[in-house]
């Protein structure tokens, strides 16, 4: 078992420790951070994988913008401090059962795939090839892509200003 | 050494801050008194705990900003790139540019970046 | 569109403007340190020189051979707007066998004094003055109550 | 010992991908929700990266897709939010059962 | 020339004759860590004395000058003495949060350290990403601060740390803004060949004004993430009494205290790597002959000189400006800082790929 | 617990101010709400440092209460005691000497010029300005120097008796005042360019905390604080006391009513006072500098009011002797006291930040408030 | 207007009580029982008088009675005059004029807080300057604290 | 008068502090954490009254109590050292005051600055309202007199607590000794 190996598992456990107690913990502020650990050890994971970009946008985006914008929405909407109520056992079972008959039912299915690994070809995602096939004008370039997604980010924003901003204008009326 | 100083680091780290505060446990003994542990509020008993629900008042700001931060995660890539592949770079990242600032514009003018 | 671009920047420019203003001056005392105007109080005690008017305690003058200018009338005491003097008398049988009102001690409160001058201006004997002493820090506040009349001291001759 | 290969990122992200899930069923909080659905995609993501570097490696596709799952979660992340806050402003709560009966 | 890289090398070598992979490897890592705590506890005692001077003399002081000679031993005694102070939590705090918090700040300050050339040849880990890194990394350090300030289960940390929230990450975007426009022109993330490009010449003198502008942007977007004033909201002394730390005592607090300190130096000393070019000696285009005499100043030299002088100019805001109001802060970024750093960088991108750059 | 939220989401915040708070420069305490960071109700809760002087006032002679004023106001000391002087003498009748008066008012407005120095420095730290605090202390230093050499002390001063001064002015204190006028002359500018001027301060300052002239009158606000809110109520014009009368000084008036408008007043006041100093100083006239009083002061029945104007408004000592040693019963009409009443008004709406600022224009001195 | 004046002028219109020239400014005393509100607003509201700023209010402990003492001022006449209200021992009560001259607010609470003064109308009468708990009234003559207060 | 000061009846507490043990070899653990803690010593910012302004004064550039490390002054108590209570305290403030002090961690220490906090000064006869002295409320390490004492006197007063806490002893254990003394 060589050090790469151990990471590997380290890193894994740390994420499934992590994201079971972001999705067990009853209060709602632990909850968003064992997710924010979580989600950093993906990170982790893609660091590991030798995908440092990956893993700083991970980062950037996951941890520096969504989580703080969940932590936002808690202290809007909730009260942090106290624990939320303890899921029923007659909808945590079933669930659990679900879960766990999903998990088996995939684990089966990856099993028994057998995936052709192609360990000849050096992988190497580096920003700069990155960059340049995003830039791409041509055949498998993802300009149009990337056009795109500023559509979407603008249709996002202007999601949420007009829904943001539709109760207060009643309010103040 | 990759990813090996990252782990390097942080233990450092981790042994600094845990050393310190272990340092700080063994060498010096406190005195505890029932007022010592309440939260300090300018030595007036706090009212009530501030885990309550709480108006926070610029969480449009963390909207919008998450949008930003998505754009500014792809104009990483096109930024390295953007000298070698030249004007053509410019020009895209000016259409998408000026899409989301149609959207700063659009924020801008509900209001959004204003206080609430 | 023009006149918006152009007021705001006109903003940013003189925002700019004022925050370098305030940045010169505190640069320019930076570069110049010999405006500091520091004194270094432990270390200049030899050289600090009080203002002569400086109320720091009440004193009483001893000369030379021990000898106070206090009669003990008590004017002090009384003009004390917090009780800070307490004279005790006693009778003393001078030489020709009067009995004669003098002070046992002069006791003062230098925790309660707030440095007034009333008590001066009150004496009829300049007995007591203000002395420019001010460093009067102890571990105990019992160290404050002073007995400002010496040990052993006695009443100077001719003073009524 | 054999080496980590793509197997095992498979069964990690699986892994993930239900505990996403049970959070997801048993949450009744609108926000906790949102997260579990956080720990969803985080794990199909892993699988797309996986699957570039094992897989395709001589390709970015995966990793093109990475990215863009990221962003269509953050925008999705950012609209729910302002929906959950306007739910609660307008009902005072964000329990799913109430959910259930609102009506605009 | 004095390199270190030589010398790392040789240390290789050396440990590699002695024993087998994985040792050199601990050996290393062991010697890494203890170096990089080193370097951060004699940072953060060297930043709060200068702190303290630069305050003192801009305002007419003397400053510390009684412990030990010039006072250097002042941080010393201050930090000794935060350290054995009794450590001590409130009762109704997030037990867990409220311990982890200050990790979590410390941690980040650390691993932003891996990529930064302290000198040629000098750099903990060269990593392709390096600017993309610094940035996200720096990212999580708001949310040790929001750990914290929601565990203390104090008001005003709540309020403090809400700030520095909204605060931290809007400024993330105009900071990285600037950042974008220096990797424009010089093509990489990688903090070595960002170096490396400004062999002729800084890129503040040679990017023209989009590169003022940018250096402007960063120095100010940079003060508010790391919560210095006139951008303290967090702490807004006069305001919340302590801001998110107010709970914190002891060694904790020295922590977060440190951290400050420490994400000051990153961050100027990324300024420095990214408009002053970080370890390169003062170049100027083929003037060799001067070339060759700057090169005679230790690399180390010019890359802590740079530093410090952008942690003075920090400081000089400091002491000078009055802190901005929260509403304030926000207009500033958005309505101002924002819009001009991007049009900045499209101004940069045509400077760039015109070639109208030095 | 989804009934326990419906109940209570107001999501306001109740904190505390004070009375141990950097802001509220002594032991104010407030008792402020807040919707997120903006203040919907303000209670200040007062007497964390109620001494009683009043009460204590009337068990003592009428030459010792003067000194305990001075501990009220402690940054007008002097003015503090020249109200209660002039109570006293307007009792007793007697006519103090021309130098006596001159002296007094020399010294009020040196007083009210390190009062302002202060309030400048104090109110720059608590905008989170640090450094100006220190160069208003360089200025403040030499007022202070020279209060020391001629009254024998820094800051509670008791240099008023009633009937004139305790003693007469030191004799370099002509020369040194000379001295700081020109220092302070040439400093004035600074204050501009580091804070009035700085777009920060402006900002933080302009539209924030205002008091319409009507509410000024009517929350009884004086001083610089009226004053901004162009509410003539200068005492030292409107009703001359002292040789106010002699002097030719104008009264600031600003419009404005915000609190930029307030720091300019003071701003102001302070070139204003240095006016006076400067017509006086060579003018001072020979004589002696104090009346022959008796031992033992003695008021006839009656009721007496004072008003003079501190470097915070309008203080009025009311006085009901009853014949005796003692006053009968004295209340202090303290401006603060007026001042503060106004700031529930002026800081609703606002953020914790203007909260301070709108504080730090009102320049309140809290002993002075509870007395 | 001059103080005579002023007398004159205030003789006019309350004819009931009686009017004094003080040490400085006219004194308009009114026995307890007068109705105060109207006199106020008569007082503020009067286009020759126009008091329309409470510079002082105050209250007098004469061991047998009180007596409230406003001080007025006009901002547009600059005159003064000197109010008085009589109050009885047992119960001292009197309107609030927190709605008049908002800066009574304050006055009156520390009136009340000192004094025991009942202000009717007021809307936060509470103690203001001691604590809650406090007993007695201390500025009144009787009042006595053995514990506190150390007599010299 | 001439005389510049008259001569204290105590050797002046302390000038330059060295670093113990010569700044080259380290005595005892318990000098190094005496030396650390007495020149650091963070104040409280707590000033009630009159005597808070000369402890503005104090740290204004003229008298600069910075320069023995003193002016990192904390808003709270947990980063606090010490209080320097400057001002009268009154029986409102009285429990605000121990809540304060019991807020601090240890080690802490109290400074009562002023006639008003040794003794309740001015304010000791005839009001109702004043507490006669702050150690009827808290522990009290160094007195100064003085009203208000001047700068100097507070920076003597601090210098006095480093010489204290230098030492080593404990507040009882001090008392005791000028006990023995008898003064
Ligand atoms: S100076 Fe004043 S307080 Fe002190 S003893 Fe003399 S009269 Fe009393
Ligand atoms: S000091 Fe003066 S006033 Fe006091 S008792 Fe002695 S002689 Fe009388
Ligand atoms: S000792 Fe004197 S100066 Fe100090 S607070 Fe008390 S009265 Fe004020």
């Amino acid at each position: 078992m060589d050090a790469s190996t151990i990471l590997f598992y380290t890193i894994a456990a740390y994420i499934l420790v992590t994201g079971v107690l972001a999705v067990t913990t009853r209060k709602i502020f632990r909850s968003a951070i064992w997710l924010l650990f979580s989600l950093i050890g993906i990170a982790a994971l893609y660091f590991w994988m030798d995908l440092p970009f990956i893993a700083a946008v991970q980062i950037v985006v996951y941890v520096g913008g969504i989580v703080v914008l969940i932590i936002f929405s808690i202290f809007l909407t909730q009260k942090s401090g106290d624990q939320m109520p303890k899921p029923i056992l007659g909808r945590t079972l079933p669930s659990a059962l679900a879960s766990f008959f999903g998990f088996v039912f995939t684990i089966n299915l990856i099993w028994h795939h057998g995936f052709i690994e192609n360990k000849g070809i050096l992988f190497d995602p580096t920003v700069d090839s990155i960059g340049m096939q995003l830039l791409n004008t041509g055949e498998g370039g993802y300009i149009l892509p990337f056009e795109v997604v500023s559509m979407l980010l603008l249709a996002a924003m202007v999601g949420c200003i007009v829904i943001a901003m539709k109760v207060k204008k009643e309010e103040t009326i | 050494m990759g990813s090996g100083s990252l782990i390097t680091l942080m233990l450092a780290a981790i042994a600094f801050s845990a050393g310190g505060i272990a340092v700080a446990k063994f060498l010096t003994k406190g005195s505890t008194n029932p007022q010592k542990g309440q939260a300090y509020e300018c030595g007036i008993p706090s009212e009530g705990t501030p885990w309550k629900q709480f108006h926070v008042g610029y969480y449009l700001f963390a909207l919008i900003f998450l949008i930003f931060d998505v754009e500014l995660v792809f104009m990483y890539p096109w930024a390295v790139v953007a000298k070698k592949v030249g004007m053509m770079a410019l020009f895209e990242i000016i259409v998408f540019i000026f899409i989301l600032f149609m959207g700063f514009l659009y924020a801008h003018k509900k209001g959004a970046l204003k206080w609430m | 569109m023009i006149s918006f671009l152009k007021t705001y920047f006109t903003e940013v420019f003189q925002a700019i403007k004022s925050l370098l203003s305030g940045m010169k001056l505190t640069g320019y005392y930076f570069t110049h340190p010999k405006n500091i105007i520091t004194e270094e109080y432990p270390d200049n005690r030899a050289t600090l020189k009080m203002a002569d008017r400086f109320r720091g305690e009440v004193i009483m003058t001893h000369d030379e051979k021990n000898e106070h200018a206090c009669t003990g009338c008590s004017a002090c005491e009384l003009a004390c707007p917090n009780g800070t003097i307490k004279i005790i008398n006693k009778f003393e049988i001078n030489a020709e066998g009067k009995k004669k009102k003098a002070i046992d001690a002069f006791v003062y409160h230098l925790e309660l004094c707030t440095m007034c001058n009333l008590c001066i201006v009150a004496c009829p004997t300049d007995a007591i003055k203000m002395s420019p002493n001010f460093e009067h820090s102890v571990y105990d506040r019992r160290l404050l109550t002073k007995q400002l009349n010496h040990e052993g001291s006695k009443i100077r001759e001719g003073v009524e | 010992m054999i080496s980590v290969g793509l197997t095992h990122i498979l069964i990690l992200s699986t892994c993930l991908f239900f505990i996403g899930m049970y959070g997801f069923f048993t949450r009744r909080n609108l926000i906790t929700l949102l997260m579990s659905v956080e720990l969803m995609l985080n794990s199909v993501n892993i699988n797309f990266a996986a699957f570039n570097k094992y897989l395709f490696p001589e390709k970015l596709d995966g990793i093109f897709f990475n990215v863009f799952i990221i962003t269509i979660a953050a925008a999705e992340a950012a609209v729910a939010i302002a929906i959950i806050i306007n739910l609660y402003r307008s009902h005072n709560s964000i329990d799913v059962e109430d959910a259930g009966e609102m009506k605009y | 020339m004095f390199s270190f890289q030589n010398m790392t090398q040789e240390i290789h070598s050396w440990l590699s004759s002695l024993m087998s992979e994985t040792f050199v490897m601990l050996v290393e890592m062991t010697i890494v860590g203890i170096l990089a705590i080193a370097l951060f506890a004699f940072l953060g005692l060297v930043l709060v004395y200068m702190e303290r001077k630069v305050a003192a003399v801009i305002q007419l002081r003397k400053g510390p000058n009684r412990v030990g000679p010039f006072g250097i031993f002042q941080t010393s005694a201050d930090t000794l003495k935060l350290v054995l102070k009794e450590g001590f939590m409130p009762d109704n705090v997030d037990k867990f949060l409220y311990k982890l918090a200050p990790f979590v700040v410390m941690i980040t300050a650390m691993l932003i350290l891996a990529p930064i050339p302290f000198a040629k040849g000098v750099q903990i880990w060269d990593i392709n990403i390096g600017v993309f890194y610094l940035t996200a990394i720096s990212s999580i350090s708001v949310i040790g601060i929001l750990m914290a300030g929601w565990a203390s289960n104090n008001k005003y940390s709540l309020l403090g740390a809400m700030r520095s929230g909204a605060q931290i990450v809007s400024y993330e975007l105009s900071a990285g803004m600037a950042v974008l426009s220096i990797v424009v022109l010089t093509g990489s993330l990688n903090l070595g060949d960002i170096i490396a490009s400004q062999e002729d010449g800084w890129w503040i003198f040679k990017g023209h004004i989009p590169a003022w502008i940018a250096f402007i942007i960063y120095i100010i977007a940079v003060t508010a993430e790391t919560n210095r004033a006139p951008f303290d909201m967090a702490e807004a002394e006069s305001e919340l009494t302590g801001g998110f730390h107010t709970e914190y005592a002891g060694m904790r607090f020295a922590l977060f205290f440190l951290a400050e300190y420490i994400n000051i130096f990153i961050v100027c000393a990324i300024g420095a790597i990214l408009f002053f070019g970080g370890w390169m000696p003062f170049h100027i285009g083929s003037w060799t002959a001067f070339n060759h005499v700057m090169d005679f100043i230790p690399s180390f030299m010019w890359f802590f000189g740079k530093t410090f002088f952008l942690i003075f100019l920090i400081m000089w805001f400091r002491w000078t400006f009055p802190r901005l109001r929260v509403d304030q802060l926000l207009n500033l970024e958005w309505k101002y800082l924002l819009p001009i750093s991007i049009f900045n960088l499209l101004l940069m991108t045509l400077v760039a790929i015109k070639g109208w750059h030095f | 617990m989804f009934e326990e939220i419906k109940t209570s989401n107001d999501g306001e915040l109740v904190i505390n101010v004070g009375p141990q708070h950097p802001a509220t420069h002594g032991v104010l305490h407030l008792l402020i709400t807040l919707n997120g960071e903006t203040i919907t109700k303000l209670e200040p809760n007062l007497g964390y440092i109620h001494r009683s002087i009043e009460k204590m006032c009337e068990s003592l002679s009428y030459r010792q209460f003067i000194y305990s004023t001075s501990r009220m106001d402690y940054l007008s000391s002097h003015m503090n005691n020249h109200a209660c002087a002039m109570i006293v003498e307007k009792g007793l009748q007697v006519e103090i000497p021309e130098r006596a008066e001159v002296i007094r008012v020399l010294i009020s407005e040196l007083t009210r010029l390190a009062s302002h120095q202060l309030w400048w420095g104090a109110m720059a730290m608590d905008l989170g300005a640090l450094s100006p605090f220190f160069y208003s202390f360089r200025e403040r230093e030499v007022i202070t120097d020279i209060m020391e050499e001629t009254c024998g002390a820094r800051l509670t001063m008791n240099y008023i008796v009633p009937g004139g001064l305790m003693a007469d002015i030191h004799p370099n204190f002509v020369k040194r005042v000379k001295d700081f006028i020109i220092q302070f002359n040439s400093k004035i500018d600074e204050y501009d360019q580091l804070v009035t001027g700085n777009i920060i301060f402006q900002n933080r300052m302009k539209n924030v905390g205002y008091l319409s002239p009507e509410d000024a009158i009517s929350y009884g606000t004086t001083g610089p604080v009226a004053r901004g809110s162009g509410v003539s109520c200068d005492i030292r014009k409107l009703y001359p006391y002292s040789a106010y009368n002699k002097v030719k000084f104008e009264e600031i008036l600003e419009t404005g009513g915000d609190s930029f408008a307030r720091y300019l007043v003071r701003i102001k006041e302070m070139k204003q006072s240095i006016s006076i100093i400067e017509q006086l100083i060579d003018n001072i006239p020979e004589g002696d500098f104090q009346a022959k009083t008796k031992a033992v002061l003695k008021l006839p029945k009656g009721e007496f009011y004072q008003r003079v104007e501190t470097a915070r408004g309008e203080l009025g000592v009311y006085l009901v002797s009853e014949g005796g040693t003692t006053p009968y019963r004295i209340k202090f009409r303290s401006p603060g006291f007026s001042n503060l009443s106004a700031l529930n008004h002026m800081v609703k709406g606002h953020k914790i930040g203007d909260l301070v600022a709108i504080m730090g224009t009102l320049d309140l001195v809290i002993p002075d408030i509870d007395r | 207007m001059g103080n005579e004046e002023l007398i004159v002028k205030l003789q006019e219109l309350f004819p009931a009580a009686s009017i004094i020239q003080g040490n400085d400014w006219p004194e308009i005393s009114f026995e307890s029982g007068a109705d105060f509100l109207s006199t106020i607003d008569v007082l503020k509201s009067d286009q020759t008088l126009a008091f329309d700023y409470l510079f002082c209010e105050t209250c007098v402990d004469w061991k047998t009675h009180f007596t409230m003492v406003y001080h007025l001022d006009s901002t547009r006449f600059r005159h003064n005059i000197v109010l008085k209200y009589k109050l009885d021992r047992e119960t001292p009560e009197i309107d609030s004029l927190s709605f008049v001259y908002r800066t009574s607010e304050q006055h009156e609470r520390e009136i009340f807080d000192l004094f025991g003064i009942i202000f009717k109308g007021h809307p936060n009468l509470k103690r203001i300057l001691l604590t809650e708990d406090w007993v007695g009234y201390p500025l009144r003559k009787d009042y006595d604290d053995p514990i506190n207060m150390i007599k010299l | 008068m001439d005389v510049i000061i008259t001569e204290p009846s105590t050797p002046f507490p302390g000038s330059v502090h060295e670093v113990p043990g010569g700044g080259i070899v380290l005595s005892t653990l318990d000098d190094v954490i005496n030396w650390a803690r007495s020149n650091s010593l963070w104040p409280l910012v707590f000033g009630t009254s009159c005597c808070a302004i000369e402890m503005m004064s104090a740290a204004s550039a003229k008298y600069d109590f910075s320069r023995f490390g003193f002016e990192v002054a904390r808003a709270t108590p947990r980063q606090a050292d010490v209080i320097i209570i400057a001002g009268t305290i009154v029986n409102k403030m009285a429990p605000v005051l121990k809540r304060l002090f019991d807020q601090m961690p240890d080690p802490k220490y109290v400074i009562a600055m002023g006639a008003c906090a040794t003794s309740g000064g001015p304010f000791f006869y005839n009001t109702y309202s004043v507490v006669k002295g702050a150690d009827h409320v808290i522990p009290v390490d160094v007195y100064v007199a003085g009203c208000p004492p001047r700068p100097e006197a507070l920076l003597h007063a601090l210098i006095t607590l480093q010489e204290k806490i230098k030492s080593g002893l404990t507040r009882d254990q001090i008392r005791a000794q000028f006990q023995e003394d008898g003064k």
